[in-house]
């Protein structure tokens, strides 16, 4: 069991790195969001597995409730930053 | 663990991504997932309170402030425009790598229990701090108990950004 | 000033999650002696709370009218956690030594764990407007206008 | 159950993987919000669902149940607001949209 879960950890740090290169290449500004979100669900999936293992889950679930109310603070703010910003160049 | 390779890679990346990037939306959103991966090493090495904090600072709040800042600037200002590097980084920075691997080297292993860190007053409170504070957890006891007045200057610091911020920043006369 | 953000769906679902951002930070700053988390993180939650009804619902709403009333507490934290250490100087100790917190019927454990909680909410208090406090002061309020207007 | 639970990772982590090859091949922003959204939410749904049942029920599996809820609520609204952004500023699929 321990080692399936390694393999799920190992997976999720790949597909991350994935969401890094749109992150880091992608054409618009939209895709860098899109893609920072994509990474924040992961972590928030990562957290939960990496509690699992440890066997701790009730301190890691706190942790990623935390990110995940946190993550749509920041999101909202960069949607609402990027469409005001839009709006005045034209 | 063999874990926590993919991990340290990924964030060597976001750190390089960051400082590479070439306006400064892009470097505050590779900074959030610089904040993610750091969080998630702290959880891996098994200290919770400081994945929690980085997670929710360095991650939420932290960002809103970079952008609530950026709200205020116009376009050029986010452009970041770069000097090419001068050839004496080339030398200076693998010297100075070489001299940091080295003092690393002198470093006790992760988690030896013979080392200085964990050695000189850390086993009383492990002992001690559920009889004399009645607090399961030791982080907690040992920042709000044993180090309060720490705390304490540590809070008048927060305070002091906030009132600092709202003199410079505030206008109008209220 | 920051304006109401105008999609029904994103805001239908701010009406839904700042009651429970604001119910988990509570959680956090009062479980903190048990598991993760503590004084700071549940006042940085509060905070993300408030932020987070300021960016959806509007700064001069009246549904974000929390806002303008936490604004008025600054410093409170401050004056709860140096408090709690004055009560113990009056207990006739040490400066925030909760041993000498005079209260009766309780033990040394139990006062120290009072001590603990007490303090973790002065810290949260402080916290959670500090943070208001600057992304406010960050947001660039055009109170100059309201002046020169009248 | 521990079949079930696993079954469960399993099946998310194909939806996560399908994810991320969608976001790396879809060819613009509005189509990639779809891979995002979508299938990125009931992938990571399904992880915390098959890891809940591993919990068996108990104060932790209701625990993950509620960052399940959040996830299952914040991840399309997040996309909708980046989405509607991009479409506010002007960004167009093809040239012939373009106010």
């Amino acid at each position: 069991m321990n080692s399936f879960f390694l393999f799920v950890l190992i997976t999720l740090v790949v597909l991350m790195v994935v969401y890094l290169y749109r992150v880091v290449r992608g054409p618009s500004v939209f895709d860098r969001v899109l893609g920072l979100n994509g990474i924040s669900t992961k972590a928030i999936v990562l957290l939960v597995v990496i509690g699992t293992v440890f066997e701790r889950v009730e301190m890691f679930v706190d942790i990623s409730t935390g990110y995940a109310l946190l993550n749509l603070v920041g999101a909202l703010a960069i949607a609402k930053f990027l469409e005001e910003r839009g709006a005045s160049q034209k | 663990m063999t874990f926590e390779l993919p991990l340290l890679i990924f964030l060597v990346m976001t750190a390089a991504g960051a400082i590479l990037v070439k306006d400064l939306i892009s470097s505050v959103f590779i900074l959030g997932t610089y904040s993610f991966t750091l969080a998630l090493v702290w959880a891996l090495l098994g200290a919770v309170d400081v994945a929690f904090v980085e997670g929710v600072v360095g991650a939420g709040l932290a960002t809103v402030f970079f952008l609530l800042t950026l709200f205020t600037t116009s376009e050029k200002d986010t452009q970041i425009r770069r000097s090419p590097m001068p050839w004496t980084a080339f030398l200076a920075l693998p010297l100075v790598a070489l001299l940091l691997l080295y003092g690393a080297a002198d470093l006790p292993a992760f988690g030896d229990p013979g080392s200085p860190a964990s050695t000189h007053i850390s086993p009383e409170y492990l002992e001690n701090s559920v009889q004399q504070t009645g607090t399961p957890n030791v982080v907690t006891a040992i920042l709000m108990d044993y180090r309060s007045l720490d705390t304490l200057v540590e809070t008048i610091v927060i305070f002091t950004a906030g009132i600092a911020c709202a003199l410079i920043l505030r206008k109008g006369d209220s | 000033m920051i304006q109401a953000h105008d999609s029904i769906i994103v805001r239908t679902l701010g009406r839904i999650v700042i009651p429970v951002a604001q119910l988990f930070g509570f959680y956090v700053l009062v479980f903190g002696q048990y598991g993760p988390g503590g004084g700071f993180v549940g006042g940085v939650i509060l905070a993300a709370s408030m932020i987070l009804a300021i960016l959806i619902l509007g700064r001069h709403q009246p549904d974000s009218g929390l806002v303008t009333k936490v604004l008025q507490g600054d410093g409170l934290g401050l004056l709860i956690f140096a408090g709690v250490g004055g009560l113990c100087l009056i207990g006739g100790g040490q400066f925030l030594n909760y041993t000498h917190l005079q209260i009766p019927g309780l033990d040394d454990a139990s006062r120290h764990f009072l001590g603990i909680l007490l303090t973790q909410f002065g810290v949260a208090a402080d916290v959670a407007v500090t943070g208001v406090s600057i992304a406010i002061s960050l947001s660039a309020e055009d109170e100059t206008e309201e002046v020169s207007h009248g | 159950m521990t079949v079930l639970a696993i079954g469960l990772i399993a099946f998310g982590l194909f939806f996560l993987i399908v994810g991320s090859i969608g976001m790396l091949r879809l060819p613009n922003v509005f189509v990639r919000a779809h891979a995002l959204s979508l299938t990125d939410s009931l992938g990571a749904v399904l992880v915390l669902a098959g890891l809940a049942v591993y919990q068996g029920f108990s104060m932790n599996s209701l625990k993950i149940m509620i960052v399940l809820v959040l996830v299952y609520l914040l991840n399309p609204v997040i996309a909708h607001a980046t989405i509607r952004a991009a479409y506010r500023t002007g960004l167009r699929t093809s040239k012939g949209d373009t106010k």
